[in-house]
Protein backbone atom coordinates (compact mmCIF):
# COMPACT_ATOMS: atom_id res chain seq x y z
CA UNK A 1 0.00 0.00 0.00
CA UNK A 2 1.62 3.45 -0.99
CA UNK A 3 2.12 4.38 2.50
CA UNK A 4 0.29 7.95 2.17
CA UNK A 5 -2.89 5.53 1.26
CA UNK A 6 -5.37 5.22 3.64
CA UNK A 7 -7.42 2.57 3.66
CA UNK A 8 -11.33 2.42 5.51
CA UNK A 9 -14.29 0.26 5.57
CA UNK A 10 -17.40 0.14 7.47
CA UNK A 11 -19.95 -2.26 6.60
CA UNK A 12 -23.74 -1.92 8.65
CA UNK A 13 -27.24 -3.27 8.59
CA UNK A 14 -29.43 -1.97 5.70
CA UNK A 15 -31.59 0.41 8.12
CA UNK A 16 -31.99 3.94 7.83
CA UNK A 17 -30.99 3.73 11.11
CA UNK A 18 -27.41 3.65 10.29
CA UNK A 19 -27.24 6.64 8.12
CA UNK A 20 -26.26 8.31 10.86
CA UNK A 21 -23.26 6.52 11.77
CA UNK A 22 -22.49 6.47 8.46
CA UNK A 23 -22.39 10.39 7.88
CA UNK A 24 -19.87 10.07 11.16
CA UNK A 25 -17.73 7.61 9.50
CA UNK A 26 -17.59 9.70 6.53
CA UNK A 27 -17.13 13.11 8.42
CA UNK A 28 -13.92 11.62 10.43
CA UNK A 29 -12.02 10.45 7.15
CA UNK A 30 -13.16 13.74 5.39
CA UNK A 31 -10.98 15.03 8.16
CA UNK A 32 -7.89 13.21 8.22
CA UNK A 33 -8.29 13.88 4.12
CA UNK A 34 -8.14 17.60 5.51
CA UNK A 35 -11.14 18.39 3.28
CA UNK A 36 -12.78 21.79 4.36
CA UNK A 37 -15.64 22.28 6.12
CA UNK A 38 -17.79 23.00 3.28
CA UNK A 39 -16.39 20.04 0.99
CA UNK A 40 -16.90 17.95 4.37
CA UNK A 41 -20.48 18.42 3.88
CA UNK A 42 -20.54 17.67 0.38
CA UNK A 43 -19.05 14.17 0.97
CA UNK A 44 -21.16 13.15 4.03
CA UNK A 45 -24.25 14.51 2.08
CA UNK A 46 -23.38 11.96 -0.85
CA UNK A 47 -22.93 8.81 0.74
CA UNK A 48 -25.82 9.25 2.84
CA UNK A 49 -28.03 9.85 -0.35
CA UNK A 50 -26.10 6.65 -1.92
CA UNK A 51 -27.05 4.35 1.12
CA UNK A 52 -30.38 5.53 1.31
CA UNK A 53 -30.47 4.52 -2.17
CA UNK A 54 -29.28 1.34 -1.52
CA UNK A 55 -31.25 0.81 1.69
CA UNK A 56 -34.44 1.96 0.02
CA UNK A 57 -33.59 -0.13 -3.91
CA UNK A 58 -31.60 -1.97 -3.65
CA UNK A 59 -32.86 -3.56 -0.45
CA UNK A 60 -36.49 -2.88 0.14
CA UNK A 61 -35.37 -2.06 4.03
CA UNK A 62 -34.54 -5.67 4.70
CA UNK A 63 -32.18 -4.73 7.33
CA UNK A 64 -30.45 -8.80 6.95
CA UNK A 65 -29.04 -7.30 3.88
CA UNK A 66 -25.78 -5.18 4.14
CA UNK A 67 -24.43 -1.52 3.17
CA UNK A 68 -20.87 -1.31 2.23
CA UNK A 69 -19.00 1.57 2.39
CA UNK A 70 -15.48 1.68 1.22
CA UNK A 71 -13.04 4.79 1.50
CA UNK A 72 -9.39 5.42 0.10
CA UNK A 73 -7.85 8.89 0.34
CA UNK A 74 -4.02 10.28 -0.76
CA UNK A 75 -3.47 13.82 -0.74
CA UNK A 76 -4.97 14.46 -4.18
CA UNK A 77 -8.32 12.90 -3.84
CA UNK A 78 -10.59 11.31 -1.61
CA UNK A 79 -12.69 8.01 -3.27
CA UNK A 80 -15.98 6.69 -1.86
CA UNK A 81 -17.42 3.17 -2.95
CA UNK A 82 -21.07 2.47 -1.77
CA UNK A 83 -21.34 -1.30 -2.64
CA UNK A 84 -24.47 -3.58 -2.94
CA UNK A 85 -25.57 -6.85 -4.30
CA UNK A 86 -29.31 -5.72 -4.86
CA UNK A 87 -30.86 -5.17 -8.74
CA UNK A 88 -28.98 -1.86 -9.64
CA UNK A 89 -30.31 0.40 -11.99
CA UNK A 90 -29.28 1.64 -15.27
CA UNK A 91 -28.33 5.43 -14.43
CA UNK A 92 -28.60 6.52 -17.59
CA UNK A 93 -32.53 5.58 -17.63
CA UNK A 94 -33.04 8.42 -14.77
CA UNK A 95 -34.81 11.14 -15.59
CA UNK A 96 -33.02 14.25 -15.21
CA UNK A 97 -36.38 16.04 -14.52
CA UNK A 98 -37.27 19.67 -13.34
CA UNK A 99 -38.00 20.31 -9.74
CA UNK A 100 -41.34 21.76 -11.14
CA UNK A 101 -42.38 19.06 -12.96
CA UNK A 102 -41.89 16.63 -9.94
CA UNK A 103 -43.59 18.75 -7.91
CA UNK A 104 -46.54 19.03 -10.36
CA UNK A 105 -46.17 15.14 -10.15
CA UNK A 106 -46.32 15.13 -6.48
CA UNK A 107 -43.37 13.02 -6.54
CA UNK A 108 -40.71 13.30 -4.23
CA UNK A 109 -38.31 11.50 -5.48
CA UNK A 110 -35.40 11.83 -7.85
CA UNK A 111 -33.11 14.37 -5.66
CA UNK A 112 -30.14 11.93 -4.77
CA UNK A 113 -28.67 11.17 -7.67
CA UNK A 114 -28.35 14.83 -8.70
CA UNK A 115 -27.01 15.93 -5.25
CA UNK A 116 -24.21 13.40 -5.63
CA UNK A 117 -23.41 14.34 -9.10
CA UNK A 118 -23.33 18.12 -7.97
CA UNK A 119 -21.57 17.70 -4.66
CA UNK A 120 -18.56 15.22 -5.87
CA UNK A 121 -16.02 15.67 -9.04
CA UNK A 122 -16.30 11.97 -10.28
CA UNK A 123 -18.98 9.52 -9.96
CA UNK A 124 -19.59 6.29 -11.81
CA UNK A 125 -21.78 3.26 -11.29
CA UNK A 126 -20.61 -0.17 -12.28
CA UNK A 127 -23.48 -2.48 -12.02
CA UNK A 128 -23.90 -6.30 -12.40
CA UNK A 129 -27.04 -7.18 -11.40
CA UNK A 130 -27.76 -9.08 -8.01
CA UNK A 131 -23.77 -9.63 -8.04
CA UNK A 132 -22.26 -6.77 -6.57
CA UNK A 133 -23.44 -2.94 -7.93
CA UNK A 134 -20.88 0.10 -6.63
CA UNK A 135 -21.57 3.36 -7.17
CA UNK A 136 -17.91 5.15 -7.28
CA UNK A 137 -17.35 8.92 -6.03
CA UNK A 138 -14.41 10.81 -5.76
CA UNK A 139 -13.62 14.59 -3.78
CA UNK A 140 -10.38 16.40 -5.24
CA UNK A 141 -9.04 17.71 -1.38
CA UNK A 142 -8.21 21.18 -2.27
CA UNK A 143 -6.02 22.95 -0.18
CA UNK A 144 -7.37 24.84 2.65
CA UNK B 1 -24.36 10.34 19.68
CA UNK B 2 -24.49 13.53 17.57
CA UNK B 3 -27.16 15.50 18.07
CA UNK B 4 -30.93 13.56 17.39
CA UNK B 5 -34.09 14.98 15.64
CA UNK B 6 -37.00 16.35 17.05
CA UNK B 7 -39.93 18.17 16.16
CA UNK B 8 -41.69 21.01 17.63
CA UNK B 9 -45.19 22.40 16.78
CA UNK B 10 -46.57 25.58 17.32
CA UNK B 11 -49.82 27.89 16.77
CA UNK B 12 -49.99 31.51 15.68
CA UNK B 13 -52.60 33.04 14.74
CA UNK B 14 -54.22 30.79 12.56
CA UNK B 15 -50.45 29.34 10.98
CA UNK B 16 -48.96 26.56 12.04
CA UNK B 17 -45.11 26.57 12.55
CA UNK B 18 -43.26 23.43 12.86
CA UNK B 19 -39.91 23.57 14.50
CA UNK B 20 -37.29 20.90 12.97
CA UNK B 21 -34.20 19.99 15.06
CA UNK B 22 -31.25 18.39 14.34
CA UNK B 23 -30.57 15.53 11.30
CA UNK B 24 -33.37 15.28 8.80
CA UNK B 25 -32.50 12.14 6.84
CA UNK B 26 -33.84 9.29 5.46
CA UNK B 27 -34.60 8.26 8.95
CA UNK B 28 -36.34 11.08 10.52
CA UNK B 29 -38.05 12.52 7.53
CA UNK B 30 -40.80 9.75 7.87
CA UNK B 31 -41.87 11.65 10.99
CA UNK B 32 -41.46 15.15 9.57
CA UNK B 33 -43.97 13.71 6.84
CA UNK B 34 -46.74 12.57 9.62
CA UNK B 35 -46.28 16.10 11.22
CA UNK B 36 -47.46 17.55 8.19
CA UNK B 37 -49.63 15.73 7.19
CA UNK B 38 -51.19 15.72 10.84
CA UNK B 39 -51.83 20.07 9.95
CA UNK B 40 -53.27 19.17 6.65
CA UNK B 41 -55.87 16.62 7.65
CA UNK B 42 -56.75 19.21 10.22
CA UNK B 43 -57.72 21.29 7.47
CA UNK B 44 -54.42 23.95 8.20
CA UNK B 45 -52.77 24.66 5.01
CA UNK B 46 -51.23 27.93 6.20
CA UNK B 47 -47.68 26.65 7.50
CA UNK B 48 -44.27 27.72 8.36
CA UNK B 49 -41.59 25.59 8.72
CA UNK B 50 -38.53 26.96 11.16
CA UNK B 51 -35.20 25.29 10.06
CA UNK B 52 -33.65 27.07 12.72
CA UNK B 53 -32.04 24.50 14.80
CA UNK B 54 -32.07 22.14 11.78
CA UNK B 55 -27.94 20.87 10.98
CA UNK B 56 -28.33 18.38 8.62
CA UNK B 57 -31.02 17.56 5.39
CA UNK B 58 -31.09 14.94 2.92
CA UNK B 59 -32.99 14.57 0.07
CA UNK B 60 -35.60 12.28 1.74
CA UNK B 61 -36.22 15.69 3.84
CA UNK B 62 -35.99 17.74 0.89
CA UNK B 63 -38.83 14.85 -0.28
CA UNK B 64 -41.43 15.54 2.24
CA UNK B 65 -41.61 19.50 1.34
CA UNK B 66 -42.24 18.30 -2.43
CA UNK B 67 -44.66 15.95 -1.49
CA UNK B 68 -47.32 18.18 -0.18
CA UNK B 69 -47.10 21.83 -1.20
CA UNK B 70 -49.27 21.40 -4.23
CA UNK B 71 -51.97 20.15 -2.38
CA UNK B 72 -51.52 22.93 0.47
CA UNK B 73 -51.34 25.77 -2.44
CA UNK B 74 -54.29 24.15 -4.26
CA UNK B 75 -56.07 24.92 -0.53
CA UNK B 76 -55.41 28.40 -0.83
CA UNK B 77 -52.01 27.89 1.68
CA UNK B 78 -48.01 27.40 1.51
CA UNK B 79 -45.22 25.96 3.05
CA UNK B 80 -42.82 28.93 3.97
CA UNK B 81 -39.35 28.28 5.24
CA UNK B 82 -37.18 29.83 7.57
CA UNK B 83 -33.57 29.91 9.41
CA UNK B 84 -31.97 27.64 6.74
CA UNK B 85 -28.19 27.46 7.85
CA UNK B 86 -25.92 28.25 5.07
CA UNK B 87 -25.00 24.52 5.10
CA UNK B 88 -28.85 23.08 4.48
CA UNK B 89 -29.68 26.50 1.87
CA UNK B 90 -27.31 25.45 -0.14
CA UNK B 91 -28.86 21.78 -0.50
CA UNK B 92 -32.33 23.76 -0.88
CA UNK B 93 -30.27 26.14 -3.81
CA UNK B 94 -28.62 23.35 -5.90
CA UNK B 95 -32.07 21.50 -6.08
CA UNK B 96 -33.57 24.67 -7.23
CA UNK B 97 -36.16 24.97 -4.49
CA UNK B 98 -35.39 28.69 -3.59
CA UNK B 99 -37.56 29.63 -6.72
CA UNK B 100 -40.25 26.85 -5.56
CA UNK B 101 -40.38 27.64 -1.64
CA UNK B 102 -40.64 30.92 -0.03
CA UNK B 103 -37.03 31.20 1.86
CA UNK B 104 -37.51 34.10 4.86
CA UNK B 105 -35.19 34.54 7.61
CA UNK B 106 -37.05 33.74 10.48
CA UNK B 107 -40.75 32.92 11.95
CA UNK B 108 -41.88 36.85 11.57
CA UNK B 109 -40.71 37.31 8.00
CA UNK B 110 -42.72 34.16 7.46
CA UNK B 111 -45.87 35.38 8.79
CA UNK B 112 -45.50 38.54 7.51
CA UNK B 113 -44.79 36.39 3.72
CA UNK B 114 -48.14 34.88 4.60
CA UNK B 115 -49.81 38.51 4.78
CA UNK B 116 -48.23 39.83 2.10
CA UNK B 117 -48.78 36.04 -0.36
CA UNK B 118 -50.37 33.69 1.11
CA UNK B 119 -49.58 31.21 -1.81
CA UNK B 120 -46.35 31.54 -3.85
CA UNK B 121 -46.27 32.50 -7.05
CA UNK B 122 -43.71 31.36 -9.80
CA UNK C 1 -29.22 -14.06 10.51
CA UNK C 2 -31.26 -14.20 13.76
CA UNK C 3 -33.74 -11.17 12.40
CA UNK C 4 -33.10 -9.43 15.66
CA UNK C 5 -29.23 -9.76 14.97
CA UNK C 6 -27.63 -6.83 13.64
CA UNK C 7 -23.70 -6.92 12.60
CA UNK C 8 -21.61 -4.10 12.39
CA UNK C 9 -17.97 -4.05 11.07
CA UNK C 10 -15.47 -1.23 10.95
CA UNK C 11 -11.88 -1.51 9.05
CA UNK C 12 -9.68 0.95 9.88
CA UNK C 13 -5.69 1.63 9.19
CA UNK C 14 -4.11 1.58 12.16
CA UNK C 15 -3.25 4.61 13.88
CA UNK C 16 -4.21 6.03 16.79
CA UNK C 17 -6.03 9.12 14.66
CA UNK C 18 -8.86 6.46 13.95
CA UNK C 19 -9.74 6.33 17.91
CA UNK C 20 -12.50 8.81 18.34
CA UNK C 21 -13.94 7.38 14.98
CA UNK C 22 -14.08 3.71 16.94
CA UNK C 23 -15.31 5.47 19.76
CA UNK C 24 -18.08 6.92 17.58
CA UNK C 25 -18.95 3.45 15.99
CA UNK C 26 -19.29 2.21 18.74
CA UNK C 27 -21.53 4.58 20.54
CA UNK C 28 -23.70 4.29 17.81
CA UNK C 29 -24.06 0.72 18.09
CA UNK C 30 -24.57 1.04 21.72
CA UNK C 31 -27.77 3.25 21.05
CA UNK C 32 -29.15 1.10 19.17
CA UNK C 33 -28.51 -1.72 21.00
CA UNK C 34 -30.00 -0.01 23.75
CA UNK C 35 -27.90 0.21 26.04
CA UNK C 36 -27.75 3.12 28.80
CA UNK C 37 -25.58 5.91 28.59
CA UNK C 38 -22.78 4.12 31.96
CA UNK C 39 -22.96 0.92 30.06
CA UNK C 40 -22.17 2.57 26.44
CA UNK C 41 -19.23 4.93 28.46
CA UNK C 42 -18.06 1.42 29.77
CA UNK C 43 -17.79 -0.39 25.87
CA UNK C 44 -16.65 2.75 24.35
CA UNK C 45 -13.20 2.51 26.50
CA UNK C 46 -12.78 -1.18 25.97
CA UNK C 47 -13.06 -1.06 22.61
CA UNK C 48 -10.56 2.11 22.72
CA UNK C 49 -8.32 0.29 24.93
CA UNK C 50 -8.21 -2.87 23.06
CA UNK C 51 -7.99 -1.10 19.31
CA UNK C 52 -5.03 1.01 21.48
CA UNK C 53 -3.45 -2.04 21.73
CA UNK C 54 -3.52 -3.26 18.54
CA UNK C 55 -1.95 0.16 16.97
CA UNK C 56 0.61 -0.13 19.62
CA UNK C 57 1.86 -3.71 20.48
CA UNK C 58 0.57 -5.86 17.87
CA UNK C 59 1.61 -3.81 14.66
CA UNK C 60 4.36 -0.67 16.29
CA UNK C 61 2.10 1.93 14.78
CA UNK C 62 2.50 0.71 11.65
CA UNK C 63 -0.22 2.57 9.95
CA UNK C 64 -0.07 -0.12 6.50
CA UNK C 65 -1.90 -2.52 8.76
CA UNK C 66 -5.69 -2.70 9.47
CA UNK C 67 -7.81 -2.66 12.92
CA UNK C 68 -11.09 -4.74 13.01
CA UNK C 69 -13.65 -4.24 14.95
CA UNK C 70 -16.47 -6.44 14.69
CA UNK C 71 -19.88 -6.04 16.91
CA UNK C 72 -23.44 -8.01 17.04
CA UNK C 73 -26.34 -7.04 19.55
CA UNK C 74 -29.53 -9.10 19.96
CA UNK C 75 -32.13 -8.20 22.17
CA UNK C 76 -29.39 -9.54 25.44
CA UNK C 77 -25.94 -9.18 24.49
CA UNK C 78 -23.55 -6.79 22.56
CA UNK C 79 -20.69 -8.18 21.37
CA UNK C 80 -17.89 -6.51 20.04
CA UNK C 81 -14.64 -8.49 18.55
CA UNK C 82 -10.95 -6.65 18.09
CA UNK C 83 -8.90 -8.30 15.58
CA UNK C 84 -5.38 -8.44 14.80
CA UNK C 85 -2.75 -10.26 12.79
CA UNK C 86 0.70 -9.20 15.32
CA UNK C 87 2.39 -11.73 17.54
CA UNK C 88 -0.53 -11.57 20.13
CA UNK C 89 0.21 -11.77 23.66
CA UNK C 90 0.01 -14.45 26.41
CA UNK C 91 -3.13 -12.69 28.95
CA UNK C 92 -2.34 -15.25 31.97
CA UNK C 93 1.38 -13.84 31.75
CA UNK C 94 0.06 -9.76 32.07
CA UNK C 95 1.03 -9.28 35.55
CA UNK C 96 -1.93 -7.62 37.36
CA UNK C 97 0.59 -5.13 39.49
CA UNK C 98 -0.69 -2.68 41.87
CA UNK C 99 -0.73 0.71 40.39
CA UNK C 100 1.18 2.30 43.63
CA UNK C 101 4.17 -0.37 42.10
CA UNK C 102 3.72 1.09 38.79
CA UNK C 103 4.08 4.51 39.79
CA UNK C 104 6.90 3.32 41.98
CA UNK C 105 8.79 2.05 39.02
CA UNK C 106 7.32 4.74 36.95
CA UNK C 107 6.13 2.79 34.57
CA UNK C 108 2.31 3.67 32.43
CA UNK C 109 1.45 0.75 31.25
CA UNK C 110 -0.43 -2.07 32.31
CA UNK C 111 -3.50 -0.43 32.89
CA UNK C 112 -5.61 -1.13 29.67
CA UNK C 113 -6.37 -4.60 29.91
CA UNK C 114 -7.92 -3.74 33.52
CA UNK C 115 -10.45 -1.57 32.65
CA UNK C 116 -11.35 -3.50 30.08
CA UNK C 117 -12.07 -6.56 32.21
CA UNK C 118 -13.75 -4.60 34.96
CA UNK C 119 -15.91 -2.85 32.41
CA UNK C 120 -17.11 -5.69 30.23
CA UNK C 121 -19.35 -8.69 31.27
CA UNK C 122 -16.74 -11.41 29.71
CA UNK C 123 -13.54 -10.93 27.92
CA UNK C 124 -12.05 -14.09 26.10
CA UNK C 125 -8.87 -13.62 24.21
CA UNK C 126 -8.11 -15.99 21.25
CA UNK C 127 -4.99 -15.91 19.54
CA UNK C 128 -2.61 -17.52 16.69
CA UNK C 129 0.65 -15.48 16.44
CA UNK C 130 1.04 -13.72 13.28
CA UNK C 131 -1.82 -15.36 11.97
CA UNK C 132 -5.09 -13.65 13.98
CA UNK C 133 -5.81 -12.76 17.07
CA UNK C 134 -9.01 -11.71 18.44
CA UNK C 135 -10.42 -10.14 21.65
CA UNK C 136 -13.55 -10.98 22.30
CA UNK C 137 -15.76 -8.88 24.47
CA UNK C 138 -19.16 -9.23 25.74
CA UNK C 139 -21.60 -6.45 27.60
CA UNK C 140 -25.14 -7.49 28.67
CA UNK C 141 -28.02 -5.18 27.87
CA UNK C 142 -29.69 -3.88 30.91
CA UNK C 143 -32.92 -2.77 30.43
CA UNK C 144 -32.63 1.22 31.35
CA UNK D 1 -16.92 15.76 14.08
CA UNK D 2 -17.41 15.44 18.19
CA UNK D 3 -14.67 17.46 20.46
CA UNK D 4 -11.06 17.63 20.08
CA UNK D 5 -8.30 17.93 22.21
CA UNK D 6 -7.27 21.19 23.57
CA UNK D 7 -4.59 22.00 26.39
CA UNK D 8 -4.41 25.72 27.60
CA UNK D 9 -1.83 26.40 30.74
CA UNK D 10 -2.10 29.44 33.32
CA UNK D 11 0.06 30.40 36.05
CA UNK D 12 -1.10 31.55 39.59
CA UNK D 13 0.81 32.00 42.65
CA UNK D 14 3.62 30.14 41.25
CA UNK D 15 1.28 27.19 40.42
CA UNK D 16 0.33 25.69 37.26
CA UNK D 17 -2.56 24.91 35.91
CA UNK D 18 -3.50 22.84 32.87
CA UNK D 19 -6.74 22.86 31.95
CA UNK D 20 -7.28 19.78 29.54
CA UNK D 21 -10.54 20.22 27.23
CA UNK D 22 -11.93 17.52 25.01
CA UNK D 23 -10.90 13.73 24.45
CA UNK D 24 -7.84 12.25 25.90
CA UNK D 25 -6.72 9.05 24.16
CA UNK D 26 -3.59 7.50 22.61
CA UNK D 27 -3.75 9.94 20.02
CA UNK D 28 -3.86 12.94 22.20
CA UNK D 29 -1.69 12.05 25.08
CA UNK D 30 1.59 12.56 23.94
CA UNK D 31 0.17 16.49 24.00
CA UNK D 32 -0.35 16.53 27.57
CA UNK D 33 2.59 14.26 28.33
CA UNK D 34 4.88 17.08 26.61
CA UNK D 35 2.28 19.84 28.66
CA UNK D 36 3.53 18.25 31.66
CA UNK D 37 7.21 17.51 30.79
CA UNK D 38 7.79 21.26 29.98
CA UNK D 39 6.75 22.28 33.55
CA UNK D 40 9.21 19.78 34.99
CA UNK D 41 11.81 21.20 32.83
CA UNK D 42 11.09 24.33 34.06
CA UNK D 43 11.38 23.59 37.83
CA UNK D 44 7.74 24.33 38.44
CA UNK D 45 6.62 20.85 40.46
CA UNK D 46 3.56 22.05 41.56
CA UNK D 47 1.17 21.22 38.89
CA UNK D 48 -3.15 21.33 39.32
CA UNK D 49 -4.49 19.69 36.31
CA UNK D 50 -8.08 20.98 35.48
CA UNK D 51 -10.24 18.42 33.72
CA UNK D 52 -13.70 20.92 34.33
CA UNK D 53 -13.82 20.25 30.88
CA UNK D 54 -12.40 17.06 29.94
CA UNK D 55 -15.02 14.46 28.88
CA UNK D 56 -13.56 11.44 28.00
CA UNK D 57 -9.69 9.84 29.17
CA UNK D 58 -8.42 5.95 28.55
CA UNK D 59 -5.51 4.52 30.32
CA UNK D 60 -3.14 6.24 28.02
CA UNK D 61 -3.88 10.00 29.49
CA UNK D 62 -4.21 8.13 32.64
CA UNK D 63 -0.60 7.07 32.09
CA UNK D 64 0.68 10.35 31.95
CA UNK D 65 -0.37 11.10 35.60
CA UNK D 66 1.94 8.13 36.55
CA UNK D 67 4.95 8.85 34.42
CA UNK D 68 5.43 12.02 36.45
CA UNK D 69 4.02 11.33 39.78
CA UNK D 70 6.90 10.28 42.19
CA UNK D 71 9.00 12.93 40.15
CA UNK D 72 7.49 15.60 40.90
CA UNK D 73 6.49 14.86 44.85
CA UNK D 74 10.44 14.03 45.35
CA UNK D 75 10.44 17.60 44.21
CA UNK D 76 8.59 18.62 47.27
CA UNK D 77 5.59 18.78 44.42
CA UNK D 78 2.39 17.23 43.25
CA UNK D 79 -0.12 16.85 40.64
CA UNK D 80 -3.40 17.89 41.70
CA UNK D 81 -6.28 17.06 39.81
CA UNK D 82 -9.78 18.72 39.55
CA UNK D 83 -13.10 18.89 38.12
CA UNK D 84 -14.06 15.16 36.70
CA UNK D 85 -16.87 14.78 35.00
CA UNK D 86 -18.53 11.60 36.81
CA UNK D 87 -17.59 9.19 33.72
CA UNK D 88 -14.09 10.22 34.08
CA UNK D 89 -13.82 10.29 37.73
CA UNK D 90 -15.74 6.60 37.80
CA UNK D 91 -12.11 5.46 35.18
CA UNK D 92 -9.68 7.16 37.76
CA UNK D 93 -11.62 5.18 40.57
CA UNK D 94 -11.61 1.92 38.92
CA UNK D 95 -7.86 1.80 38.50
CA UNK D 96 -7.42 2.97 41.79
CA UNK D 97 -5.90 6.43 41.23
CA UNK D 98 -8.18 7.95 44.30
CA UNK D 99 -5.90 6.97 46.64
CA UNK D 100 -2.96 8.12 44.51
CA UNK D 101 -3.85 11.59 43.85
CA UNK D 102 -5.88 14.03 45.62
CA UNK D 103 -8.92 14.89 43.22
CA UNK D 104 -10.36 18.51 44.30
CA UNK D 105 -13.69 19.91 43.19
CA UNK D 106 -12.19 22.37 41.10
CA UNK D 107 -9.17 24.64 41.08
CA UNK D 108 -9.45 27.08 44.21
CA UNK D 109 -10.08 23.12 46.04
CA UNK D 110 -6.29 22.20 44.82
CA UNK D 111 -5.04 25.62 45.12
CA UNK D 112 -5.96 25.68 48.92
CA UNK D 113 -4.89 21.59 49.15
CA UNK D 114 -1.45 22.47 47.94
CA UNK D 115 -1.28 25.24 50.81
CA UNK D 116 -3.00 22.39 53.18
CA UNK D 117 -0.46 18.88 52.01
CA UNK D 118 1.64 20.12 49.21
CA UNK D 119 2.89 16.48 48.41
CA UNK D 120 -0.39 13.77 49.09
CA UNK D 121 0.84 11.83 51.44
CA UNK D 122 -0.59 7.99 51.10
N1 LIG E 1 -28.46 1.29 -5.23
C1 LIG E 1 -29.54 1.30 -6.08
N2 LIG E 1 -30.12 0.15 -6.46
C2 LIG E 1 -31.18 0.17 -7.32
N3 LIG E 1 -31.71 1.28 -7.83
C3 LIG E 1 -31.19 2.47 -7.48
C4 LIG E 1 -30.07 2.55 -6.59
N4 LIG E 1 -29.75 3.84 -6.45
C5 LIG E 1 -30.63 4.54 -7.21
N5 LIG E 1 -31.48 3.73 -7.84
C6 LIG E 1 -32.56 4.11 -8.81
O1 LIG E 1 -32.32 5.44 -9.22
C7 LIG E 1 -33.47 6.26 -8.98
C8 LIG E 1 -33.05 7.68 -8.65
O2 LIG E 1 -32.41 7.74 -7.38
P1 LIG E 1 -32.42 9.11 -6.58
O3 LIG E 1 -32.03 10.21 -7.50
O4 LIG E 1 -31.57 8.95 -5.39
O5 LIG E 1 -33.94 9.39 -6.18
P2 LIG E 1 -34.90 8.58 -5.20
O6 LIG E 1 -34.09 7.62 -4.44
O7 LIG E 1 -35.49 9.64 -4.35
O8 LIG E 1 -35.89 7.93 -6.13
C9 LIG E 1 -34.21 5.55 -7.87
O9 LIG E 1 -35.57 5.87 -7.85
C10 LIG E 1 -33.94 4.10 -8.21
O10 LIG E 1 -34.82 3.64 -9.20
N1 LIG F 1 -3.24 -6.77 20.67
C1 LIG F 1 -2.12 -7.03 21.36
N2 LIG F 1 -1.06 -7.58 20.74
C2 LIG F 1 0.08 -7.84 21.42
N3 LIG F 1 0.23 -7.60 22.73
C3 LIG F 1 -0.78 -7.05 23.42
C4 LIG F 1 -2.00 -6.75 22.78
N4 LIG F 1 -2.83 -6.24 23.70
C5 LIG F 1 -2.17 -6.22 24.87
N5 LIG F 1 -0.93 -6.72 24.71
C6 LIG F 1 0.08 -6.93 25.78
O1 LIG F 1 -0.57 -6.84 27.03
C7 LIG F 1 0.08 -5.85 27.85
C8 LIG F 1 -0.93 -5.18 28.76
O2 LIG F 1 -1.80 -4.36 28.02
P1 LIG F 1 -2.52 -3.15 28.74
O3 LIG F 1 -3.09 -3.62 30.03
O4 LIG F 1 -3.49 -2.57 27.79
O5 LIG F 1 -1.40 -2.10 29.09
P2 LIG F 1 -0.42 -1.24 28.15
O6 LIG F 1 -0.96 -1.34 26.77
O7 LIG F 1 -0.51 0.13 28.69
O8 LIG F 1 0.91 -1.85 28.33
C9 LIG F 1 0.75 -4.92 26.88
O9 LIG F 1 1.83 -4.25 27.44
C10 LIG F 1 1.17 -5.89 25.78
O10 LIG F 1 2.37 -6.55 26.11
Amino acid sequence: MDPLERKFTLHVPSSTKNLMMIREFVSNICAQAGLNEADTGKVELSVDEACANVIEHAYSHDTSKEVIIRATFDNKDLRIDVEDTGLGFDPSSIQQAEVERLVAERKSGGLGMRLITSFMDEVRYEFEPGQKNVLHMMKRISKK
Amino acid sequence: MANPFAINKEMQDGLSIIHLEGYLDAHTAPQFEAAIQLEIDAGRFQIIVDCAKLTYISSAGLGVFMTFVEEVREQGGDIKICGLAPKVQQVFEILGFSTLYDLCADVPACVQRFADAPVKEF
